[in-house]
């Protein structure tokens, strides 16, 4: 289910269509991507183009905008980092979920509403961190409104002891000492190669937030760059294989050649639990 | 409060012999306030009660003087601040004007480092797969690098949690540079608390929006145009810029 | 601002505009005062009437001031002093061994100490020998001494190889001086790399050690007695290394 992304452009996609076209045939734009700290980033600025409370967003614009960007970005040959494709492979399975009628739905994972509400909270979340960034740098602080006395006469110990050192110190000690020996003479060209690693908080980010039976690659591929496609299905499915053994991740295949599903291993939501008590406990 | 780890009372000759004797001297009130001054004044990083206590006569009750002793900078041009259970003496924030220096020796931190920051300080104990989460990228190489450096932020430990992650924290010093008594000071972190955004998990009061599925804009939308595009510097004009 | 030079007395364009006229802004006397206060707190070093005139309303008897805030601090912890033709804060006399009684001065770690405490930290047990291999230089006896002095390094046991070499590890005083609840919350590999920590290439494999738990002797340690010790010379009374 929810693999239905045919390009059969609903009328939206016909204006966004248009828009599209104009981006391309008109070699006096290009796309800005580098003033982005990421996709969140981005939708939040484009939900600021819809000039109302993050509350109530229209989630569905805000993926048409977005995926409407990254194409253009794509189309002009803007190099896009992982992130932002990644985030519009999710947009995609979204907009999808949220298209299609709500018969379909299973008991086993958020509906298209739910995803899109997650998403309106990271955001509504970021944009609050933003502002408290903001209220903290503009308090007074020490060095610019407020002054520490200029001619200190000794230094007490809060500890006891007569040596000073922070964990700072140590580990950055002991960081540049273990890569200073660890120097090596072979360079290695860097192959354009989707690591293991990556391939693995790609899926976790994307199923973290999914759970439901999904065939992942037709998202993820369709905004991968042609040449990056075969290397990233292979570390795609090498990671998977490793998420399942440790039970963070269930796949299923109908048949030889038919699409890889896969969902959320069922084992994730205790371990969700036991962060957030830790959390709190630790926050009290 | 003057109470001190036992193992850190190391007494001094004169102390053994006044054991268990209510004070082995005295210090008028204003002796007391005389040599808290002294040791706070003399010191530019915040000095702990405990030290003070230490340096007074057995009993004296430090944190009371210590609010005294606030109370009586409070007006002045130097005013006594705390910081958890330290104290120090810093400047009136309404002389700022007055005093500040042509080059501002405050850091500068970029836009990044800012955001990573405000989550810690807000967000702590945080791991860094958390304040990924939250910004939604990958923190940058040196971005943690800066705050650790500037004494800000430090590992506060694990997370008894599968894969232990370490835990990111805010430290004293960050407290005394933005003029934070505690962290429960924090601008807005009730509120922020309270509306569900500290937490990792979507808030049950939350509304959850209705994602308008047809095409129409609702009333309160604009339809986006290629200038709202431009105006943002997402299509920005080739050449034209920069 | 510690800069009281003349030279650095650059008048504000609107000075000039005022020039002649008694005053281009006032301040309460206690304004005047809060203000010398703050001047002076903040300066790193003694700092001249002139300087203070600067910064005041024009008119404003400097001298004056000083010699009422001179007398408002004359009975305080901290006074108000003229050192030759300047002014500056110093700790009351009658005080001033409480400051200089504490002057067990903190020293900053060598480069070379705090190498071998993390190593000591990462990879412990470990011997002198291996912390060598590890830093690709000699170790001297200082640097073990120093950081046994510290309180954080201690020995261990022997290690059951030839030449049964003595192993060292760290303390509970360690880990309570950085702020760790165990040696496991030592940040791993991928830990200070997204902290920046470590950067660029690494090789394959390279690896950093989760440090053992307990302070309980590995299989291939024995434990250490009084009589090593001595044998071993670590216990040399005198101090005279370094």
């Amino acid at each position: 289910m929810a693999t239905d992304t045919s390009k059969s452009a609903t009328p939206m996609e016909k204006l966004w269509q248009d828009a599209d076209d104009r981006a391309v045939t008109d070699p006096a734009l290009v796309i800005d991507v580098s003033g982005f700290e990421g996709p969140l980033d981005l939708l939040l600025h484009l939900a600021r183009t819809q000039k109302v409370d993050l509350q109530r967003i229209s989630v569905l614009a805000l993926a048409e905008q977005y995926l409407l960007f990254i194409d253009s970005a794509r189309k002009v040959r803007i190099e896009l980092a992982a992130d932002y494709l990644v985030m519009a492979a999710w947009l995609a399975f979204l907009k999808s979920k949220l298209l299609i009628p709500q018969q379909v739905r299973g008991d086993d994972g958020p509906s298209g509403e739910e995803m899109a509400a997650i998403l309106a909270f990271r955001l509504k979340r970021l944009e609050a961190m933003r502002e408290q960034a903001t209220m903290l740098v503009n308090r007074n602080r020490i060095g610019r409104d407020i002054f520490v006395r200029g001619a200190p006469e000794h230094i007490p110990q809060s500890s006891q002891s007569a040596f000073d050192a922070s964990l700072y110190d140590l580990l950055s000690a002991y960081a540049n000492l273990r890569q200073r020996q660890a120097i090596t003479q072979v360079t290695i060209e860097r192959r354009k190669v989707w690591s293991l690693v990556e391939a693995r908080q790609l899926l976790t980010d994307m199923l973290g937030e999914i759970g439901d039976w999904t065939a992942l690659q037709d998202y993820l591929l369709q905004y991968m760059p042609a040449e990056e496609r075969v290397t990233a299905t292979a570390s795609a499915f090498a990671a998977s294989l490793e998420l399942v053994r440790e039970g963070k991740l269930e796949m299923r295949q109908d048949g030889a050649f038919q699409p890889i599903y896969m969902r959320q291993g069922q084992k994730r939501p205790v371990a969700v639990k036991l962060t957030e008590q830790e959390n709190d406990s630790a926050g009290g | 409060m003057q109470a001190v780890d036992d193992e850190f009372l190391t007494p001094e000759p004169d102390d053994e012999a006044g054991e268990g004797e209510p004070a082995r001297f005295t210090l008028s009130d204003i002796d007391i306030q005389r040599t808290i001054e002294a040791l706070v004044f003399a010191s530019s990083e915040p000095v702990s009660e405990a030290y003070l206590a230490d340096r007074l006569p057995r009993g004296t009750d430090v944190a009371a003087a210590m609010h005294q002793l606030a109370a009586f900078y409070a007006g002045r041009g130097v005013n006594l601040l705390r910081v958890e259970d330290r104290w120090a003496f810093r400047t009136a924030a309404d002389l700022s004007f007055m005093i500040r220096r042509d080059e501002t020796e405050v850091k500068k931190l970029s836009r990044a480092a800012l955001e990573v920051l405000a989550i810690i300080a807000y967000h702590q104990p945080v791991t860094r797969a958390e304040i990924e989460e939250i910004r939604g990228v990958q923190t940058s190489k040196g971005t943690l690098d800066v705050l650790m450096e500037a004494g800000w932020v430090r590992f506060r430990g694990r997370r008894r949690s599968p894969g232990r992650p370490v835990t990111l924290g805010t430290t004293i010093s960050f407290l005394d540079h933005f003029g934070l008594e505690e962290l429960r000071d924090l601008p807005g972190l009730e509120e922020l608390k309270g509306a569900g955004l500290l937490s990792g998990r979507i808030p049950p009061n939350f509304n959850i929006p209705i994602p308008s599925l047809g095409d129409d804009l609702t009333e309160d939308e604009d339809p986006i145009t290629q200038l709202d595009l431009e105006e943002l510097g997402l299509l920005a004009p080739s050449g034209g810029d920069e």
